[in-house]
This record gives structure tokens, sequence and C-alpha cells, in this order.
């Protein structure tokens, strides 16, 4: 175990906008340098997230490591308070990961290059900092400083219905963002009327830590309909982000509108959001609501799982059908997540990450068609392994592992999902194992249809990948193999968190 | 009067002179060459003032780095006179107010005396343990800095 | 001694499956001796293995690897040596070896060699992981990368359509299967907590009878799939467009056993329930019986080839489900050798025929062949072998092994089983030799059909295969030959063997190697108990050769009129359409869940939710609007007001801001010297001030 | 009168001298030695100071005068900058003529 570097979590927090600046000017003098910029920040940015896991306490992975905690305006309890445990790790992790990617993975970017790397740069200071902040103001305000450079990105290096994408993304998730505000407010202000302390202290809030010399819980100060809509208000505003069926249209037109390194971050990041505010806010904060409301919940991941992936079967743009598939597996992360125990949890952990790294390797290839062949269209592309045989091979290795083959990371989660399931339903949900079938059908036909049969387009000018998208999908596939085969690089992080957890709240 | 003493106010009066010299010396080069003289006493002070890394420091990143820029900047420009002071009058007459007025503030006062040497070592360990998160942070600074500088500089063209 | 290193059998192959993928291209062969060697060395080990644990006793070896920990249950990938796994590392690993070889021969020169190889690696160590492992976990890891692996195999000509299709279909039909049984497992850890199979056959027969059949049929489903039984066997057919060793293989030693081996290996969950017990049976003969005759009608080389796998597994399913384990077992051994022989055969015809008609179709068409036994001796009779050991002529293995099944039906007394599985010997022996006569009798047939005259020109290119294919068939036929001299020696032996890993469930085997279980014959009808079953299933075997000789060797009895007319006509129309289970899998897959539930969800997402969406953000606008409007008249005037005052106020003040950059600094300085004054005088004049503003100096 | 005050009033002299240079001279390279003189006459008061008390706070004195000579030369550095490009446009380097808050 390595010695923690001080302020190490500051530093990786705020590493990335402090360099922004800089990479916006060095966009103005050439946008190259922009990009090996911003290539460099995000990979010292993962090298020092690499020492935070590596400096991490496995065995106290249920515990806030690397705390730090500074006033900012105590008297209405709002602190800077930042720290990791077992599952923020995880997600510091992917992010760090993801943000090397897409930033190598942004080649194809060739307008206003600062400007992109300095609102890339920014949007990964705020996803770390909803990550690791455990006072939940300063959360929220992280929650929402994504949204700004996600909009611009968007709006100004987007397809063709770009600022129709945009804003209804903004205005879509906004809404659960204020929601889930409310939620707090009212959290806070009960918990204030019942203890006479203002806090924003999740941990206080859930009753993890001591306040005025007592445990108090939020949800223990809630009668049964408040607790019941004050969780489904939270679940709402994590819902939107994950997304949960009705409320996901903002996702397809997002995802095909965006370039595809940010829909690498859209995908593997922001959707990740969602289900780490289910796993880490509305759970705890009240546990007999997520109880009571867990066979609805099931339902409507169940209908996740099946209705993304029916919808995906018809797609005909390969990324819509990949930002279908995305739903349909953030379906398994809701269910892991709701159905009370270790399997589930770890399961949607697990799905988390290897969604992240799967989908990411998804969208830049994506994005690598788009560039080369000037279409996504499925039917279009056609062929593609006679004049692309590197970025063919790679698309099949992702196609795999998104269908759930074992030795790659999806299967890992989509097994202790379904394990999961079944512990706490039964046959019940047998329905479930259904779900691979699907995903099986429409990769499997994509795949087809896009790497094999005789080729479509003229192809004498087309090259094949260049050396960053060889590396940064490298190592995407290096990481999707290993998690498959050993995943306990990432089960150990969360063995104890996850069993504190489960015996907490279920 | 210990040798101690008389060095000291004799590197001070250097001090003191030259400052002045780089300030009205006629010729623009007279002026950075007296900056130069000046800043290297400076860091003979530190010196005896117990702080030898700082000293080090004074000498190769100001004496070293700062004249040698001023002195590369004049090259570059093409030589023409200085335009003549202005202001002299009130510049003069605020600056001797102000001098005054901290004297007489100071006169009160009775400073402490001691003699504190801080191991070169010790300080570099402090750097860079306690004020790491600075140093990165000043590093970005600098590098941002540079950035621009070279961007004011070539960015024109 | 070895046995310590049971790992590297299976993990030797895939690590130079990644080899060969990444350097193939610049060995000799393009991979081809990674492939060989990757085989080789598994054989090697395996054979090790066996002979250590059969002289130390050592069944039941095993050798865990934790995979991850949740809560306070950990997963393992485990590894078991026991009688069940031994026998087939040793199958699997030879037939590899052989195919391996052969390869070397008819891939010859085909685009994208490494990446063959290094798939058939894989291919290998994952069906080596799927019979090694001890636990639900691993295995379900080999039997998705096996289902993996045929799809790529399969696909191996992507190129070509009908090749990436039936790639699809293939591992598609299959998941349908495995879902079924990751179900079955999911159900067994929720109840007990743990994958490991030994375990869970202890406990899961004291579960409850209902759900106990249940997971048995959900396990039994997963070996459907995978086993292509009725009703999941549409893919196998269609399979039949990858390379012919692929076929082979795939039909031999790894795909299709796997489902015949989990039988094998959870047979006291199965077991258990006599319902699912009569399940297995049923579907096994069932399918035996329907597949036998879809192969009647096939002009498909190797289509027929794969009819008769299919016929074959549910022989052995057959036998499982009416308890004869160990027939079951041995019917495995003896038809991996002479299915993988027929094949390799087919391979080599088709590989000669290829280089005649210039197309993939026709050179698999039996149409097109005929008379080719004088210039392809060895093939010819090779075969001959082999189509002999699937009728189950004496003395050959499959004699022996077909015979072990259909007494265990005849114990069993279920008539249905039975008569199916006799009828279908019938039906084998008739379709095989029809297969071996228009293939090697009569005249050269491509020709005429082509509507070629340059007959001799054609007929110079008719040659034997290489050395390197012809000589893994002779071995092939020898080790079919010799399986029917050493099993009736063995039989006894060999269900005692196999009785050793049973016994610890509490099931013994009977004297001919059938499990003592409780089986319910659903139907008890006419079986002649009376005569010994080798006579029963001779004489129909006999009969099967006689009337293919009959037909298609002497054309004495004319198959054309049969089938041009009346019931005839109708029966061929039924079986050239496999009784419409194609249509069947087409109208559930693409007409249903494709054209209408994917299209019906398509549209239901784009016009209802997202038309809810955008119709409440249109509302939105039009609030906005009227807000614009109040906003434009009232609020606005109030912040130009305020905007004006501002700018009149900024003109006043920027007088001092001259641009002369020596005012400021005195500015400074005179602010400065302010601040020092006040220093001077504060603590005196203003502390009362001060002292108010709450402000400690 | 110590040496502490003897080296406190010297500084303050020469932060005199800086403070003069600053408000009567034009010329840009003139001001930033001015400005150089004065930083100097700074940090030798702190230094001087940290001289005379503990260890640990010796230490962070010492700490803040690296920092600030860091900054002395980059403020240094962009001023010089700043100069050159001044310089570029107007033809000379004297500052009064960048009142203008316009394109030349």
């Amino acid at each position: 175990m390595l010695q923690p570097i001080p302020h190490e979590l500051t530093i990786i927090l705020f590493f990335p906008i402090l360099s922004a600046p800089i990479a916006y000017l060095l966009g103005r003098i050439e946008g190259k340098y922009a990009r090996w910029f911003a290539i460099i920040v995000t990979l010292v940015e993962f090298l020092l997230t690499l020492h935070l896991a590596l400096a991490f306490n496995i065995a106290k992975s249920n515990e806030l490591q690397f705390v730090e905690y500074y006033d900012w305006v105590p008297q209405f309890g709002i602190y800077y308070l930042v720290g990791v445990d077992g599952l923020s790790l995880v997600m510091v992790l992917l992010t760090a990961i993801l943000s090397l990617a897409a930033a190598i993975g942004s080649n194809h970017i060739e307008e206003r290059e600062g400007f992109y790397y300095f609102l890339f740069l920014l949007m990964e200071t705020s996803i770390v900092g909803v990550f690791i902040s455990f006072n939940l103001f300063l959360f929220y305000i992280f929650w929402e400083m994504v949204l700004v450079p996600m909009y611009f990105l968007i709006a100004i290096w987007g397809g063709p219905r770009r600022k129709y994408a945009a804003i209804k993304f903004f205005i879509y998730t906004h809404v659960g963002g204020v929601v889930m505000l409310i939620s707090f407010f009212y959290a806070y202000w009960v918990y204030y009327l019942n203890t006479g302390v203002f806090t924003f202290n999740l941990y206080q809030l859930i009753g993890l830590e001591p306040i005025n010399g007592g445990y108090a819980a939020v949800a223990s100060f809630l009668p049964r309909d408040i607790g019941l809509i004050l969780f489904g208000a939270l679940f709402f505003g994590f819902a939107i982000k994950v997304p949960v069926v009705p409320l996901h249209t903002w996702l397809p037109d997002a995802h095909v509108e965006a370039p595809s390194p940010i829909s690498v971050i859209l995908a593997g990041l922001l959707l990740k959001m969602g289900g780490y505010g289910i796993i880490r806010i509305a759970i705890p904060m009240i546990p007999f609501a997520a109880k009571e409301l867990a066979w609805p919940i099931t339902i409507l991941a169940l209908i996740n799982i099946f209705y993304a992936g029916f919808v995906a079967l018809w797609q005909a743009d390969f990324k819509r059908l990949v930002a279908y598939s995305s739903i349909s597996h953030m379906g398994i992360v809701v269910l892991g997540s709701i159905v009370g125990n270790v399997e589930g949890l770890t399961g949607a952990i697990f799905m988390m990450f290897a969604h992240g790294l799967i989908n990411g390797l998804l969208f830049l290839l994506a994005g690598v068609y788009k560039h080369h062949l000037h279409t996504r269209i499925i039917e279009e592309i056609g062929g593609y392994t006679t004049y692309m045989p590197l970025a063919s091979a790679f698309l099949v290795v992702g196609g795999l592992a998104g269908l759930g083959l074992p030795g790659l990371a999806a299967f890992v989660a989509e097994f202790l999902t379904i394990l999961g399931a079944f512990k706490t339903w039964g046959l019940r949900v047998a329905v479930v194992v259904f779900g691979p079938v699907l995903s099986a059908g429409y990769i499997l036909w994509a795949v087809q249809r896009i790497v094999f049969g005789p080729s479509k387009t003229p192809h004498e000018t087309i090259k094949d990948l260049c050396l960053p998208e060889i590396i940064s999908f490298t190592i995407l596939t290096f990481l999707i193999v290993l998690l498959g085969v050993y995943p306990r690089v990432l089960t150990d992080i969360t063995a104890q968190f996850t069993s504190f957890y489960i015996s907490k709240y279920f | 009067m210990d040798l101690y003493l008389v060095s000291l106010l004799t590197i001070l009066a250097i001090a003191a002179i030259s400052a002045f010299l780089a300030v009205e010396s006629r010729e623009l080069m007279h002026g950075v060459f007296f900056l130069g003289v000046f800043l290297v006493t400076m860091g003979a002070i530190y010196f005896l003032l117990g702080a030898e890394f700082i000293g080090v420091v004074q000498i190769l990143l100001y004496a070293g780095g700062v004249v040698v820029l001023l002195i590369f900047a004049l090259m570059l420009l093409p030589r023409r006179g200085e335009r003549e002071v202005i202001y002299r009058g009130p510049g003069t007459g605020i600056v001797m107010i102000f001098l005054v007025l901290f004297f007489l503030m100071l006169g009160k006062s009775s400073p402490p005396s001691g003699a504190v040497r801080v191991p070169t070592s010790l300080l570099a360990e402090t750097v860079l343990s306690q004020y790491l998160l600075l140093i990165l942070l000043l590093s970005l600074l600098i590098i941002v800095i540079l950035v621009a500088a070279s961007y004011l500089v070539g960015g024109e063209r | 001694m070895f046995i310590e290193y049971a790992w590297l059998v299976l993990l030797v192959p895939i690590f130079l499956s990644l080899l060969t993928l990444l350097i193939g291209k610049r060995t000799p062969q393009e991979g081809g001796y990674f492939g060989v060697v990757g085989a080789f060395f598994s054989l090697i080990l395996s054979i090790l293995i066996a002979l250590e644990t059969i002289t130390n006793n050592l069944y039941g070896y095993k050798s865990v690897f934790k995979w991850l920990t949740i809560g306070n249950n950990s997963l393992y990938f485990s590894i078991i040596i026991d009688q069940l796994s031994l026998i087939m590392m040793l199958i699997v690993s030879f037939i590899a070896t052989l195919i391996m070889v052969y390869s070397f021969g008819y891939m010859h020169g085909e685009e994208g060699l490494p990446r063959y190889y290094s798939e058939m690696l894989l291919f290998v160590g994952s069906m080596l992981i799927l019979v090694m492992a001890a636990d639900f976990l691993f295995l379900f890891v080999g039997w998705e990368l096996v289902g993996i692996c045929s799809y790529l195999l399969i696909g191996f000509w992507y190129k070509r359509p009908p090749a990436a299709s039936a790639a699809k279909k293939a591992f598609l039909t299959t998941r349908m299967g495995d879902i079924f049984m990751l179900a079955g497992i999911a159900y067994l850890y929720y109840k007990f907590g743990t994958l490991d199979i030994l375990e869970l056959n202890h406990l899961a027969p004291s579960l409850d009878i209902k759900i106990l059949t249940l997971i048995g049929i959900f396990l039994f489903i997963g070996a459907m799939g995978k086993s292509a039984q009725f009703p999941l066997m549409a893919w196998l057919w269609d399979a039949m467009e990858g390379p012919t060793t692929v076929s082979a293989i795939l039909h031999s030693s790894t795909m299709v056993k796997a489902g015949v081996y989990l039988v094998l290996r959870a047979y006291p969950i199965i077991s258990a329930s006599p319902q699912s017990l009569l399940f297995v049976a049923y579907i096994g003969s069932f399918t035996a019986f329907i597949a036998a005759t879809m192969a009647l009608v096939e002009w498909d080389i190797k289509r027929v080839l794969a009819y008769s796998t299919i016929s074959q597994i549910g022989y052995m399913m057959a036998a499982l489900g009416v308890g004869g384990y160990a027939p079951g077992y041995l019917h495995l051994i003896s038809h991996a050798f002479f299915k993988a022989l027929l094949f390799l055969c087919a391979g080599s015809v088709v590989h000669m025929m290829h280089e005649i008609v210039h197309d993939p179709w026709l050179s698999r068409d039996m149409r097109y062949m005929g008379g080719l036994y004088r210039p392809m001796k060895i093939t010819a009779l090779t075969m001959f072998i082999g189509a002999l050991a699937l009728a189950g002529i004496f003395p050959l293995s499959g004699f022996w092994s077909k015979d072990a099944v259909i007494e265990a039906a005849l114990e069993a007394g279920d008539a249905v089983v039975y008569w199916l599985l006799v009828v279908t010997a019938f039906l084998t022996a008739f379709y095989i030799m029809r297969l071996w006569f228009n293939t090697f009798w009569g005249e050269f047939r491509a020709p005429q059909m082509l509507k070629e005259h340059r007959h001799s020109e054609v007929k110079a290119h008719i040659h034997e295969s290489p050395r390197v294919m012809t000589v893994p068939l002779m071995i092939l036929a020898g080790v079919s030959v010799l399986l029917g001299f050493i099993m009736p020696l063995f039989k006894e032996s060999f269900a005692e063997f196999l009785g050793g890993y049973l016994e610890h469930y509490g099931i013994t085997l009977e004297h001919a190697g059938i499990a003592h279980i409780k089986f319910e014959p659903l139907v008890s009808g006419y079986i002649p108990e009376v005569f010994p079953v080798w006579g029963i299933s001779t004489i129909f075997a006999g009969l099967g050769i006689y009337v293919a000789y009959e037909a298609y060797a002497t054309k004495r009895l004319a198959i054309d009129k049969l089938v041009a007319s009346g019931v005839g006509k109708v029966l061929y129309k039924i079986l050239d359409a496999k009784y419409g289970l194609d249509h069947l899998y087409l109208l559930l897959s693409e007409k249903f869940a494709w054209k209408c539930l994917a299209r019906a969800a398509d549209w239901f997402d784009v016009k209802v939710v997202d038309g809810i969406v955008n119709g409440i953000a249109k509302a939105g606008v039009l609030v906005a609007k009227g807000a614009d409007m109040f906003d434009l008249g009232v609020i606005d005037g109030i912040v130009n007001g305020i905007g004006i005052s501002l700018k009149k106020l900024g003109g006043w003040l920027r007088k001092i801001e001259v641009g002369i950059i020596q005012i400021y600094i005195m500015l400074i300085v005179v602010g400065a010297i302010f601040l020092l004054l006040l220093g001077f005088f504060a603590p005196t004049y203003f502390s009362p001030i001060i002292r108010w503003l709450g402000i400690s100096l | 009168m110590n040496e502490t005050s003897i080296i406190l009033y010297s500084s303050i002299i020469m932060f005199a001298i800086g403070l003069y240079g600053l408000t009567t001279r034009r010329n840009a390279i003139r001001m930033l030695i001015s400005i150089e003189i004065l930083l100097n006459a700074a940090n030798l008061n702190i230094i001087n100071f940290a001289h005379r008390t503990a260890l640990t706070n010796a230490m962070q004195a010492q700490v803040l005068v690296l920092f600030s000579i860091a900054l002395a030369a980059i403020e240094a550095a962009i001023g010089i900058g700043i100069f050159i490009n001044l310089y570029r446009i107007y033809g000379e380097a004297e500052i009064d003529i960048a009142k203008k808050l316009r394109e030349v």
C-alpha cells in the first residue's frame, strides 16, 4: 500500500479544471497542442487516481478515506467534504480511464479545439466532484456543473440536430436535478426540525456520523407515506440520469448528436451518476421506502432491459443502437442495486464499470465510422473488415463484451445481478435471463451487418485506425478482458463496502 | 562592532546605493547592471540571515534569470533614448511622506533579535510534503504564464 | 505429479490461441503449428494425468481459483479430474490434434489462417474448460465460450452472407437454451448459495419435487440448445456453412457434446425427478427420429451428417433419460470418433469437388458426385467404415454402443422411446448408406449436371486428398474399428468406472451401466423382450443398408417415383422443409421479435414517449412567450431604469481614470499613507466604531 | 538599534527607492527594475524577521519568499512579453503611450 499524497483528493478534483485554461490558451496557438496537453492532463489524472487506488485501504472500503473537510458556510451546514470509499473509488477510476480514452479518441475534433478541451477538462472535474463529495450541497453543485460543459459540447460540436438534442438534454436532466435538490432540502429541513442542526453532510443525514453526540438518520423522522414520496422524488431525480424507461428519451438524441468522445463520457459517466446516486443517496436516505418499493422498481428495471432491448433491435443508426443498449444495460444496474443483496449490488457496481468501458469502446468505434465512412447507418457500412480489419476486430470484441460473453467484463456483472435477482425474488424474475438473448440478438446482428458480408463502400482511400486510437482501444479492451477474467481487481475494492451496505440498509 | 555587523552594514550600503543607481542611472543598460549588483547583494544578505537556500535561489533565479532576461529584452529592442522623467516632484514628495510616516511608526517599536538557521534539507522536506499542493499549483501557474507569455510574444504573427 | 498441472490442459490452448492471433501470420503454416502443438500438448498432458489418476486412484482431484468474493460467499473457477472429465479430455484433445493436422491440408491457402487456428484453439480450450469445470460458473464460462467460438468459426468465411447468418443463428439459438440453464443455475444458487456442481448434486435432490423437475428441465433445455435437440436444432444444419474441419470438431467432440456432458455431470439433479427424466427421454428419442427422417431427403453431404449428429445425440439423450448412464456415455465416445471420421471424409470429398465445380453449395451436393470410389480409395474406404459404425454394424464401435442404448430403453420399458430408437436405427443405416452410395458408387455426375462435355478433363481433376488429410482419416477409422473390438471386453468395467462418479450420490449402476433410478414409463406397449437386442438392431440396420443398396446402388427400387406422387410427395415436401422448423424460427425471430415487437417498441418510443416530452416542451414555450410579454413591458422597465442611473454614475467616476500608470501608483501610495495614518489613529478614535462592527483588531 | 532594525530600516529605504522609480520613470524596463527592487525589499524584510523567530515560522517564511521569488520571475517574464508586444505595436516601450484601450 502506497502512502497517500497530502490533499490527494483535492488535487485530483481540481487538477483538470485548473489545467483547462491552459488547454484553451494552447488551443489558440495550435489545436494540436491543446489536444496533447489534454491527453497529458488526463493521463496525469489517471496516474494520480491509480495512486489513490493503490493507497486506498481495501480492508476498510466501507469507510470514507482521504477525507478532506473544510468549512464553507458552516452556519448552513455546507462544507467542503470530499472522500472516497469503495464505490466512489471505483467510479473515480472509471472517470479517469474514460476521460483518458475519450481525450485520446478526440482526434477527429478539428475546430475550436482549445475551447473543446477546456470544456472537456471542466467536465472531468465536475464528474469527479460528483463521485467524491459527501456534502449534498457540494454534490448538487458538481451535479449541475456537469450539465454546462456537456451542453456546449453537444451544441457546438454535435451532429445536425445538435441544438435540439442539447436543449433536450439540458432541460431533462436539469428537471431531474431540481427535483433532487428539492428532496435534499426537504431532508435537510426535516433533519433540522428534529435535531436542531443544519447539515448537508450525507453521512450525518443517513446516520453514519454522530451529531450532537448521537446518531440520527433522516429516515427515522419520516412517516411512511412521506418517506415513500421523498424516496420517489430522489429516485425520479436519479432515474432521469440513469435513465429509467419513461424518462429516457433525452439519451438517444444526446448520444447520437454528441461527438463520439463525448458520447463516451455521456454513456460511460453521466449515466453512472444516476446509478451512483441511487446507491449512494436514495437508498441509504430512506431504506424502508427502498425495501417497500423494491418490487415496483424491479419491474421498472425489467421493463428497461427489455423495452430498450427491443427498441435497439430496430435501430438503423449504429450509435442509436448502442445508446439503447446503454439503457438496457443500465436496467441491470437498477435491478442489481434494488434487489438488496451483496450479489446484486456488486453486480450493479461492476456493471457500471464494465458498461462504461464497453460502451466507451463502441462509441469510439462509431466515431471512427462516422469519420471514415461519413455514415453510421448500419446498412451502409457493410463489409467493414475488408478495409478496416483492426477496427472490426475491436468492434467484435466490444460487441461480444456487450452481449455478456464470459471472460469479458459485462458477463461478471450480468451473472452476479441475475444471481442477486434470483436470491431475492426467486423464479418471479426468471424472465430477466432473456435479457442476454435480446442483447445477443441486436449486437450480433449489427456486428454481422457492419463487419461481415461483402463491402458496400468504396474503400481505396480509407485508412485503418491511427496509433492513438489503437492505444486507447487497446487499453479499453485490455481492461475489459482483465475484469472479465480476474474481476477481483474490482470486487475486492467494493467487497467491504457492499457487505456493510447490505447489512445496514436491507 | 564585530565583523558580522560590519559586513552586514557594508552589504546593505552597497545594496541601497546600487538600488538607487539602478533607478537613476542614465543609461538603461547600466540600470540593469546595477539591478544585478543589487540582487546579488540581497542574496548575500540572505546568507547572512541564515537562509542559504533562499540566497542561492535569489542569485540563480534573480541575478541569473531575471537580469539576463532584461538584458536580452534590451538587446532585442532597438536602442533609443529614454524620455525625461515625469512627476518627479509629486513622486518624490509622496514617497518622502511615506518614508517619514513609516519611520515614525517604527520608531516606537523594538524589533526582536535572535538567530535561527533553517537547514536546507529540512526546508526541502517541508516544501515537498506540507506545501506540495501549493508547489503544484505554482508550477501550474508558471506553465500558464509561460504559455501566455509565448502567446503574447509570438501569437500575432 | 502431473495432476497438479491440470490447469495447463486448458490454459495452454487458450494462451496459444492468443499467441496465434498476434504472431501467427509470421510463422510457417500461418499458425498451424501452434494449433497442433496446443492440441497435442493437451493430449499428452491429459494422457499423463489419466495414467496418474488411474494408477493412484486420484478421482475427484479438485483445484480452485478464487474468482471473486461477494459478501461472505466466494465464486470459484474450479476444475475437477474425475471419471467424466478424464474421458472427455482425452477425446477432445485427441480429435482436436487430428483435426489440426488435417487442417494443414484442408485449409491450405485460405485467407485468415491465423484467425482460424486461433479460434480453433480457443474452441478446444473452452471445451476443455467446460469438461473440466467443477462448478456451474466455470462450466457456464466454458459453455458460452464454446458458443462464441462456434459462432466465429461457423462464420469463418464471413464474406458470404449465408455463413454469417448461420453463425448468428447458431449463437442465438444456443443462447436461447443457455439462458434457461442460467435460470436453473441462478435458482440453485438462490436455494443453496453455492455453485459447486458436486455439492449441488448432493443438495438439489432435497428440493421440492415440482421445483426439482423445473430445475432439471431448465438445465436440460440448456443442453438442448447446445446439443441441437428438438426444437432448438435448426442452427446445426445451417452451421454447415463453416469449414468442414470446424463441423468435424463441432460435431464430434466439442460443441454438441457439451449438452450431453452437462446431463452426465448434473445427472443426480436431473434424475432425481422422474418427470424431467421422462422429458429428457422423450425429447431425445423424438429428436433422434425426426432428425433421421430429415436426413432421408437431403442432398447436401454435410447436412446429412449434421442430421445424423442430431439424431445420434438424440440417442444419447434418450439413453440418459431412461437411465442408461454408461450406454449414453459409451455412445458419446464411439460417436465422437466415427463422426469425426465421417466429417473429415466428407471434407476430403468436398475439398476435391470444389476444384471441379467452384461453388461452395454445389461442391457439397451429392447429385454432382458419384463414382468417386476409384479415384479416392482411402477416403471411400475409411468413410465406409465410418458409415458402418454409424449404422451399427458388427463389430464396429457403433454396434456396441447403440445396442447398449437400445437395451437401456428396453429395460426402462417405455414403448414409444424404444420403437422410436429402433426405427431410427433403420433410418440411420438407410441414409448413411444412401450418402455413401451416392458419393462413391456409380457414375461421376458433375459434368452432366454442369452441362459440361469435357469428361476427360474433369476426370483428370479428380484426385485423392494429400497425405496430411488421409492419415488422420486412417487413424480415426482405425480407432473406430479398434473400439469395436475392445468395447465388448470393457463394457462392464466401464460401467463400474463411471459408477465411481455416481456412487457419491447414492446412484448405483447396474450390470449394463444402467443407473438405478426411478423411471416411470409413460407409454407401455409391445416391446419384444424375447429377442436379443443385438439381433433386432442388426436386422433393422441391415434392412436399411439393403434398401439403400437397392435404391441407390442397383437402382432397382425407384425412389424417384415413390416421391413423385401421392403420400410420398407430401412426405417428401414436409421432410424437405424440415418440418417447417426454419420457417418457424424465421417467424419467431424476424417476423415477430424484430418486425413486430422491435418496431412497435421503436414507434412507441419515438412517437409516444418522445411525443409527450416534446408536447411538454411546446407548452413550456407557450408559457414562456406569455411571460416574455410581461417581462418586456413591466420588469424590463424597472431594470432599464436602474441601468440608466448606473451608467450616469459610471460616467462621472470615469474621469479619474486617466490611463497614466504613474498616477495610479501614486494613488496607491496615497492609499497606503492613509492606511498608515489609520494605523496610528485607529486604536484611539475608531475603536468604538470598530467594536460596533464586530471586527477584532 | 539592533541588527533587525538596521535591516528593517534599510529595507524600507530600498522600498522607497523602488517606489520612487516606479512613480517617476516611464520606460517599461525601468519600471520593471523598480518593481524588482520593491519585491526584494519586501522579501528581505520577511527573511529578516524569520531569522528572529522559531524554526517552524522561519520555515514558513522562507517558503513564502520562495514563492515570491518564483512569482517575481514569472512576472518579469510576462512583463517583458507585454513590453515587446507593446514595442511591436507602438514602436517604443514608454508606458504612457498605452493608455488607449483600443487597437491601433
